[in-house]
């Protein structure tokens, strides 16, 4: 597999390091609820995800990637803090 | 035996082998396979259940009979193919699955007990008495089974792994891949072209036709030197690709047999599009008796005559359902050897003038045992005999569409072709052409490769060149379906593992319907071939046996490996020290030379302790170095724990999210203790940080967690808190720094620095010259005692330590190890990650109150889930032996005293212990149910490992100064 | 039909033409009590044990493609009861009891060999969990052995004992793990389970959980639909969507863990071995294939299949351990798709839906469970309180932190194990 | 006087040739990690022109020769080789890291075939020309890889340094064997 690093190209995926789905931290007092989601609960599509990885051994960027788990086609890959990539 | 004026060896020169023993010659340019028929050697090798007779089958990489073990010893490699070993001086080759002999195998009778034998019969049985499945019978299955043998040694092969980037991967030199390659090399683009042979040409080099007006082979070869001459495409011989993977990844693995350096290359090559032209494979026919030695698919009988000038028999017989069978006779013919007939299932097969062609005729049986004596074949006259030596059968062929299937597409029927071709799309990026695109004929395979060249050029957005396509034979010939023979006896399909079509008309019969069913209940297809051989033939006769057709009944679909890869070549460089980079702390050699015993901490290696003369156990070692420092002054190397520079305005923010602590209130020039938790409120890891100036920290993390740590503040700064404003970066390898511990360790430093200390409190840190050096200082103490930790540039740090040492042991110290740091803190009651197992909490260690409650931070909304804070929970405690029996033990489990031991009165668990020189007897660090409550309780420390009962006052885990004065003296 | 060695005899006389189906393929009825969801190892076992120790028959297994088609068919084929977590430890050792009587229970041979379980440590920290877990196993009945360097040497002589990069101190010894033909392990159940009229109906796939006043009342197939008063998910890697179908959403992330064969070799073998510091295990079938694997990819997928990284990364650690396995030659990798859970621990529980029920979460270690997973879902469906060896595998146990069972100790949240 | 004596990292592992391959030692005189805060890239790398002549390097790239060189480091962080800098207090995070790392410079014709042993990213001349510098994995070793002039400057942690030696050194050895 091969990952499209936004800011170094195209790379083996063993230079990342996986984290799973991408979501938002809840705010401290969003409650139990929103903590169980996001912490444990997950649609686990078969299907299109947006997932964290970290360019461990390039960069070290945190990257947000969509990509197929029934495929692995990945269509969208970018930096996961937003903008402002250097 | 060879033919004159026919094949490509070179006849000038000899090379001698030996087989079973038997010493023969062949020629460069054999395989051991030609050059074993060349010898008439005839059976190689047995089967796998019935122990059949075998011989040579095909000339390629399908082989599921010829396995043979190359070489001795050490280096002998098992159930290597005969048809695809490179014939070399001094080859010493020997049967598999027999005993004692190839000719004579006592294991043959399973032959005679074939009836009781048939799919799963295992199942069935060998149930009773329950105990004799691992004492009787499983082992002789296991001796029985199998093919070849490991040596048992360690392998001494040199492998190497490697990686390779290309516009694109041209996947197998026959007609259609040269001509993709030739293209897409004159178009400029960066081109692998691999092929698993030693000679280009793919199915050409065993043919003979003329493409350009010159031989096919010549052709081939002189494409192949052409491309090879091209900067930009890179020809790799001897190179399968094994497998595809994600995002045009492709496993390949090149082979070297002769010459120096790693006889094997795993490369991973990332190729930007592909086009795959791997030829097809010829499939054979069953029948009753198919799998005598003798009896060969017609193309292989074909190529070892036009490749390596061997006739495989005396007088030749062809069984086939389709026109290129023919060619096999009108080869043989044109070289001079006999033909016996040509058996053609169809009544309208093509007459020659040359040989004699029965049509409607179909092989019903064999007889010859080592070798084929006879055929008898069936015609609407009735049953007749032929003597033949070899049989040339062809069922049709089948594309090679393996890699296709690799990510889970499942290629497509074709009724006008019987065969099955890739679906389209099957690998992103990957073009079929050619036989493996169900392109039959040579000029079309030709076309099909420079098409399929030409698409992935204008998905690249490469201009293609004008290539003229070569003049060649434009006859795909013409086949009609023929799988089994109908009739009495057993006719094989998996001829390796012994499947027969009675085998699979069972399982259909006991509703081993599905293919796959089918597949693991005869284990049809599962041998070393993959089912290359068999798997097509298979299907029919279980679309037959279920009233299905072929589409219907389904496909098997094929994995990685195309064809099969040691483990040495993808595991390359596991072997050793290799397996993992080695980390050396800049005291190393200085360590190592003292006689310290070293041991890995995370990919570090540490010192376990310095013995000294007279001491003959560690515990001896210990025991002083844990003197040193409690009572004198005691030097370490601390370098391997983790080291992050925090700067920015948003520095003391960020520590705040990250720790259950508050660092925005630190003072400059001091350090805090810090524990930080996984979201999931558990503790990840601990550590101090330090101030050293109003927007920068230092932090330091556990050896083992460094990476986790930095990996973690990334998170937290690029994604949780990207409003900070921060930067961190390691800098555990910068400093080299050193613990000096000890009531003496303030004079120790203070004539090392030439200044004094006494303004430097416990919790301290600032910098400092050492040597002229700039170098920075830690009052921090992971002993209890009074403790400083120095630091300097790593260049510096043998230099520095040695100078610690010396200073250390002029004043009654000296260095001290692993073991005496171990017992140091657990005196103190301090943690590692015997404690910070990943399953406890800041509550369960004690620290529940660290959390703080001003703030958030990583861990903390679920560190307060119910169960997390529960007093139920196994909390930390100290433990002392109060019996006759003195011993704690790491893992061993608490019970109340009297309880039964069961799991529901399981209330703990021992973390850590040691003798402790200090208090004069055993200390151990437990979690204990509501252990806080339990202070002054007895309890009972069982291992069931070793049948150790220790009774144990559970006591504070801090035993030894408790209100901390000597480490802020 | 009973099988023994005289069926085998008489059949092999006659031209064994009297051979049956192993089970029957009957249509779908319009109405059962109880719907399995998933025909693979635990689905099956399922059913078998309603039939066989709660006389409930009227029972359908669904299953979208063919029997044991997933990870029951997919695995290394290792069974053993040696786990350190209280909530593991008692389930283990129930699935590892009902193992041994297991093919006279089913008379079906799945070959179950209790050849040893070997899980070496390579330092001291390892070796204390290893202790700790040894006792676990102990204490709960089970049997487990230290060995110390010696020890591991004279049972284990081809590992690189004098250079490997991370030597070997010792091993956690279980004696009564091993391994069993995995396939068998389905057949025989689902052999056992048709024996006793259940209704196994393959190629029909759920499609949709019709749900009444929050309780359950029937699927919808492929096959069309069928109602029901009581449905079990075991749909494994599947477990996601299937739940979601009744409007679920579980602490599930699907993973990719790959595994490899040999061609098959004489015995040299004999046990399984885990490497501890290189996430590689291994053992050798019965027709001498090495069978072997390591760790997950890690990424969420459902493709059934892997890549590179992972699969050099286990063969490294293969000749680092064992470098005698480099002339072996890899003859087939798959992947099978694994449910995991936060803490890397199983589920089986009711659903908050009525006469819902789960069986999921298995992360990489379905197999082993397969009976005991069976026989206590069964009892959690037939008698709707939990089987006491089963107690520990709660849903609730993530949001409220009470009994988490993070084996490794790597965490409770996704992607750690 | 305390008389501390330096030791380089590589110490007694280099230098090592096979067949036309080469591998020596480099001692920077300093290495100093930059990294701008939020919004002054652009000022560090007026600084650093106005300071030392160079300008920060784009994406995967190399400024400055000789005696002061910048190298792309990583996400927002970059490597200044040479002097250490000045004038960037407050605009960039900056910190010493000269003895944090092992660097060797690999030289000979086809170098690029003893990386393609050890490296997933193409280091083929044409594809990694002179001014190119990566962030990668040097088999398990994360690494710095920038080319200069026919050779490649290769950075890994300190303490690593057998290891680098030792992988680079057997691949060199592996393709020579074969040339």
């Amino acid at each position: 597999m091969r990952l499209p690093c936004p800011i170094c190209g195209p790379r083996d995926s063993r230079e990342f390091i996986y984290r799973g789905t991408a979501l938002d931290r809840p705010a401290p007092d969003a409650g139990t609820e929103a903590w169980e989601e996001y912490l444990h609960l997950r649609d686990n599509p078969a299907g299109p995800i947006r997932e964290f990885w970290y360019h461990h051994a390039g960069c070290t960027a945190w990257i947000e990637v969509t990509r197929n788990t029934a495929t692995h086609e990945i269509s969208d890959a970018v930096l996961a803090g937003g903008e402002g990539a250097a | 035996m060879r033919v004159k004026d026919r094949g490509r060896i070179d006849r000038e020169s000899r090379i001698a082998f030996t087989f079973d023993g038997a010493r023969y010659e062949g020629h460069p340019g054999d395989t051991l396979a030609s050059a074993l028929l060349a010898n008439d050697v005839r059976m190689v090798g047995r089967s796998f259940k019935y122990h059949r007779p075998r011989g040579i089958l095909t000339a390629g990489s399908a082989e599921p009979n010829a396995l043979v073990t190359v070489g001795r010893g050490a280096e002998a490699s098992p159930n290597e193919r005969a048809t695809m070993v490179e014939l070399a001086e001094g080859l010493a080759v020997t049967s598999q699955n027999r005993w004692p002999s190839l000719g004579f195998d006592v294991l043959s009778v399973n032959d005679m007990a074939a009836r009781f034998l048939g799919s799963g019969f295992y199942y069935k049985t060998f149930m009773w008495p329950r105990s004799f499945w691992e004492k009787v019978y499983e082992p002789a299955i296991r001796r029985a089974a199998g093919l070849g043998a490991l040596s048992g040694q360690h392998d001494p092969a040199d492998t190497e792994k490697g990686f390779l980037f290309c516009d694109l991967l041209v996947i197998g030199a026959g007609p259609a891949g040269l001509m993709a390659a030739l293209v897409a090399g004159e178009a400029g683009a960066d081109v692998i072209l691999a092929d698993e042979g030693f000679a280009p040409g793919g199915q050409l080099t065993g043919e003979v036709e003329d493409i350009a007006g010159q031989p096919a082979h010549a052709w081939a070869e002189s494409t192949w030197a052409k491309l090879n001459a091209m900067p930009n495409v890179r020809c790799m011989s001897r190179t399968t690709v094994t497998g595809a993977y994600d995002q045009g990844t492709f496993g390949a693995l090149e082979r070297f047999p002769e010459g120096r350096g790693p006889r094997e290359c795993f490369w991973r090559i990332a190729a930007k599009r592909s086009v795959l032209a791997a030829g097809a494979l010829e499939r054979a026919i069953a029948f009753r008796n198919n799998d005598r030695p003798g009896i060969m698919t017609a193309g292989a009988v074909r190529a070892y005559l036009n490749r390596w000038g061997v006739s495989s028999g005396r007088a030749v017989t062809v069984f086939a359902n389709n026109d290129d069978a023919h060619r096999t006779a009108r080869d043989l013919v044109a070289a001079g050897v006999s033909v016996a007939a040509v058996l053609d299932s169809r009544h309208d097969a093509p007459k020659s003038p040359d040989f004699e062609v029965i049509r409607g005729a179909q092989v019903c049986n064999t007889a010859g045992r080592k070798r084929l004596e006879s055929v008898t074949y069936r015609t609407s006259k009735g049953e007749q005999s032929l003597m033949t030596d070899c049989l040339a059968i062809s069922g049709g062929w089948n594309p090679a569409v393996h890699l296709t299937c690799h990510m889970n597409s499942r290629p497509v029927w074709r009724d006008d072709l019987l065969a099955f071709v890739p679906a389209p799309g099957a690998v992103p990026g990957l073009i079929p052409a050619g036989a493996c695109n169900g392109v039959f004929a040579t000029a079309a395979c030709l076309a099909d490769g420079a098409s399929a060249a030409k698409t992935a050029l204008r998905e690249l957005g490469m201009t293609s060149p004008d290539v003229d396509l070569p003049d060649a034979g434009a006859d795909a010939g013409r086949i009609s379906p023929l799988w089994a023979v109908p009739g009495k006896g057993r006719s094989w399909l998996d001829f390796q593992n012994d499947v027969t079509v009675k085998d699979v008309k069972q399982a259909a019969q006991e509703n081993f319907q599905s293919v796959e069913h089918m597949k693991r209940y005869t284990t049809q297809g599962m041998a070393t071939d993959q089912g290359k051989m068999s798997n097509v033939t298979a299907l029919a006769v279980l679309a037959d046996a279920t009233g299905r057709a072929i589409p219907e009944t389904g496909t098997t679909t094929f994995r990685p490996p195309f064809s099969p890869v040691s483990i040495a070549a993808m595991g390359a460089g596991g072997r050793g020290q290799s397996f993992a980079p080695q980390r050396f702390m800049t005291s190393h050699a200085a360590t190592v030379e003292r006689g310290a015993p070293m041991i890995e901490a995370g990919l570090w290696y540490r010192p376990t302790y310095f013995p000294a003369p007279g001491e003959t156990h560690w515990r001896q070692a210990c025991d002083r170095e844990v003197r040193y420092v409690r009572n004198a002054v005691g030097v370490a190397d601390v370098s391997t724990l983790g080291k992050i520079d925090i700067q920015g305005p948003g520095a003391a923010a960020l520590l705040d999210f990250v720790y259950t602590g508050l660092f925005s209130s630190l003072k400059e020039g001091r350090v805090r203790y810090g524990l930080m938790l996984r979201e999931d409120g558990h503790v990840m890891d601990d550590g101090t940080t330090a101030r050293l100036g109003e927007n920068h920290y230092l932090m330091t993390t556990t050896t083992a967690a460094a990476g986790e740590v930095m990996r973690h503040l990334d998170f937290a700064k690029q994604v949780l808190r990207r409003d900070l404003d921060v930067a961190t970066i390691s800098v555990t390898e910068q400093w080299a720094q050193f613990a000096v511990a000890g009531p003496k360790s303030r004079d120790l430093l203070e004539d090392l620095l030439g200044t004094s200390l006494g303004g430097w409190p416990f919790m301290s840190c600032g910098p400092v010259k050492v040597g002229g050096v700039d170098g920075r200082l830690f009052r921090i103490s992971f002993s209890g005692e009074q403790g400083w930790e120095i630091a300097v540039p790593a260049r510096f740090g043998a230099s520095l330590f040695d100078a610690l040492v010396a200073k250390a042991e002029a004043i009654d110290g000296g260095m001290y190890g692993m073991e005496a740091l171990n017992v140091l803190r657990i005196e103190k009651g301090f943690l590692t990650h015997a404690e910070l197992h990943g399953r406890t909490t800041a509550f369960d260690l004690g620290m529940g109150r660290m959390i703080s409650a001003k703030k958030d931070c990583i861990g903390k909304v679920m560190a307060a889930r119910p169960g997390l804070v529960a007093n139920s929970r196994a909390q930390l405690v100290g433990l002392k032996p109060v019996g006759e029996v003195q011993q704690l033990v790491s893992g061993a489990h608490l019970f109340r005293e009297g309880a039964r031991i069961s799991p529901e009165n399981d209330q703990g668990y021992v973390t850590s212990v040691c003798y402790s020189p200090t208090l004069g007897h055993m200390i151990g660090l437990a979690f204990l149910e509501r252990g806080p409550d339990r202070m002054g309780d007895r309890i009972r420390m069982v291992d069931r490992t070793k049948d150790i009962e220790t009774l144990c006052e559970v006591v504070s885990p801090v035993f030894f100064d408790p209100d901390g004065g000597r480490a802020r003296a | 039909m009973r099988f023994s060695a005289a069926r085998i005899l008489k059949e092999g006389l006659t031209g064994n033409r009297g051979w049956r189906p192993h089970w029957r393929s009957p249509e779908p009825k319009p109405d059962y009590d109880i719907i399995i969801v998933g025909g693979g190892g635990h689905g099956l076992a399922t059913a078998y044990y309603l039939a066989r120790t709660h006389g409930l028959t009227n029972i359908a297994v669904l299953e979208k493609g063919y029997l044991g088609g997933g990870n029951v068919g997919r695995n290394t084929t290792i069974v053993r009861a040696n786990y350190a977590m209280p909530g593991n430890t008692e389930f283990y050792s129930h699935s590892l009891k009902l193992w041994e009587g297991l093919e006279q229970d089913l008379n079906y041979n799945v070959m179950h060999s209790q050849r040893g379980v070997i899980n070496l440590f390579h330092s001291d920290g390892q070796r204390d969990y290893a202790v700790r877990r040894a006792n676990a196993m102990l204490i709960q009945g089970d049997d487990a052995i230290i060995l110390d360097r010696d020890g591991v040497r004279r049972m284990l002589p081809y590992l690189d004992h004098d250079n490997a990069r991370f030597p070997i101190y010792g091993g956690l010894y279980h004696p009564r793990g091993g391994t069993a033909r995995h396939d068998a392990v389905a057949w025989g159940f689902a052999r056992g389970a048709d024996m006793r009229g259940v209704d196994l109906i393959q190629n029909c796939e759920v499609t949709g959980i019709d749900i009444e006043h929050g309780r359950v009342t029937g699927v919808q197939t492929t096959r069309g639909p069928i109602r029901a008063k009581k449905i079990g998910l075991a749909a494994a890697g599947r477990s996601s969507q299937v739940a979601a179908m009744a409007g679920l959403r579980l602490p599930i992330e699907s993973n990719i863990l790959q595994a490899f064969v040999t061609e098959g070799l004489k015995p040299v073998i004999d046990n399984v071995v885990t490497f501890g510091m290189g996430h590689f295990y291994i053992s050798q079938s019965d027709k001498g294939g090495l069978v072997f694997g390591g760790d997950l990819d890690y990424y969420a997928s459902y493709a059934a299949r892997g890549n590179l990284p992972a699969a050099e990364h286990v063969m490294e650690a293969g000749m680092a351990l064992m470098p005698m396995i480099g002339k072996a030659k890899v003859l087939r990798s798959w992947g099978g798709i694994v449910d995991m859970t936060p803490d890397g621990s199983p589920i089986i529980d009711k659903a908050p839906v009525d006469g819902l029920y789960l069986n999921c979460g298995w992360c990489y270690g379905g197999f082993k469970a397969t009976p005991g997973s069976g026989h206590t879902f069964a009892h959690l469906i037939a008698t709707d309180t939990p089987h006491e060896a089963a107690a520990g595998l709660r849903l609730d146990r993530f949001a409220s932190g009470i009994g988490l069972m993070d084996e490794e100790g790597t965490g409770s949240q996704h992607n750690l194990h | 006087m305390l008389d501390l004596t330096a030791k380089t990292p590589c110490d007694g592992l280099l230098p090592v040739s096979h067949g036309p391959f080469t591998l020596t030692e480099i001692v920077p005189k300093a290495l100093t990690s930059i990294a701008p805060f939020k919004g002054q890239a652009g000022a560090v790398s007026d600084t650093l022109q106005s300071a030392h002549g160079i300008t920060l390097p784009s994406i995967g790239g190399a400024t400055g020769n000789g005696s002061v060189q910048a190298i792309w480091f990583g996400q927002g962080q970059y490597l200044l080789t040479g002097p250490a800098p000045d004038g960037l207090d407050g605009i960039a995070a900056v910190t010493d890291q000269t003895d944090a790392w092992a660097t060797v410079r690999l030289d000979g014709h086809e170098a690029a075939e003893v990386l393609a042993r050890l490296v997933p990213v193409d280091m083929r001349p044409a594809m990694f020309p002179d001014g190119t510098s990566v962030r990668t994995l040097l088999g398990h070793m994360t690494v710095s890889i920038t080319r200069e002039g026919e050779g490649y400057r290769i950075m890994a942690f300190r303490s690593m340094a057998v290891t680098l030696v030792h992988e680079i050194a057997g691949a060199m050895e592996a393709v020579a064997q074969r040339l």
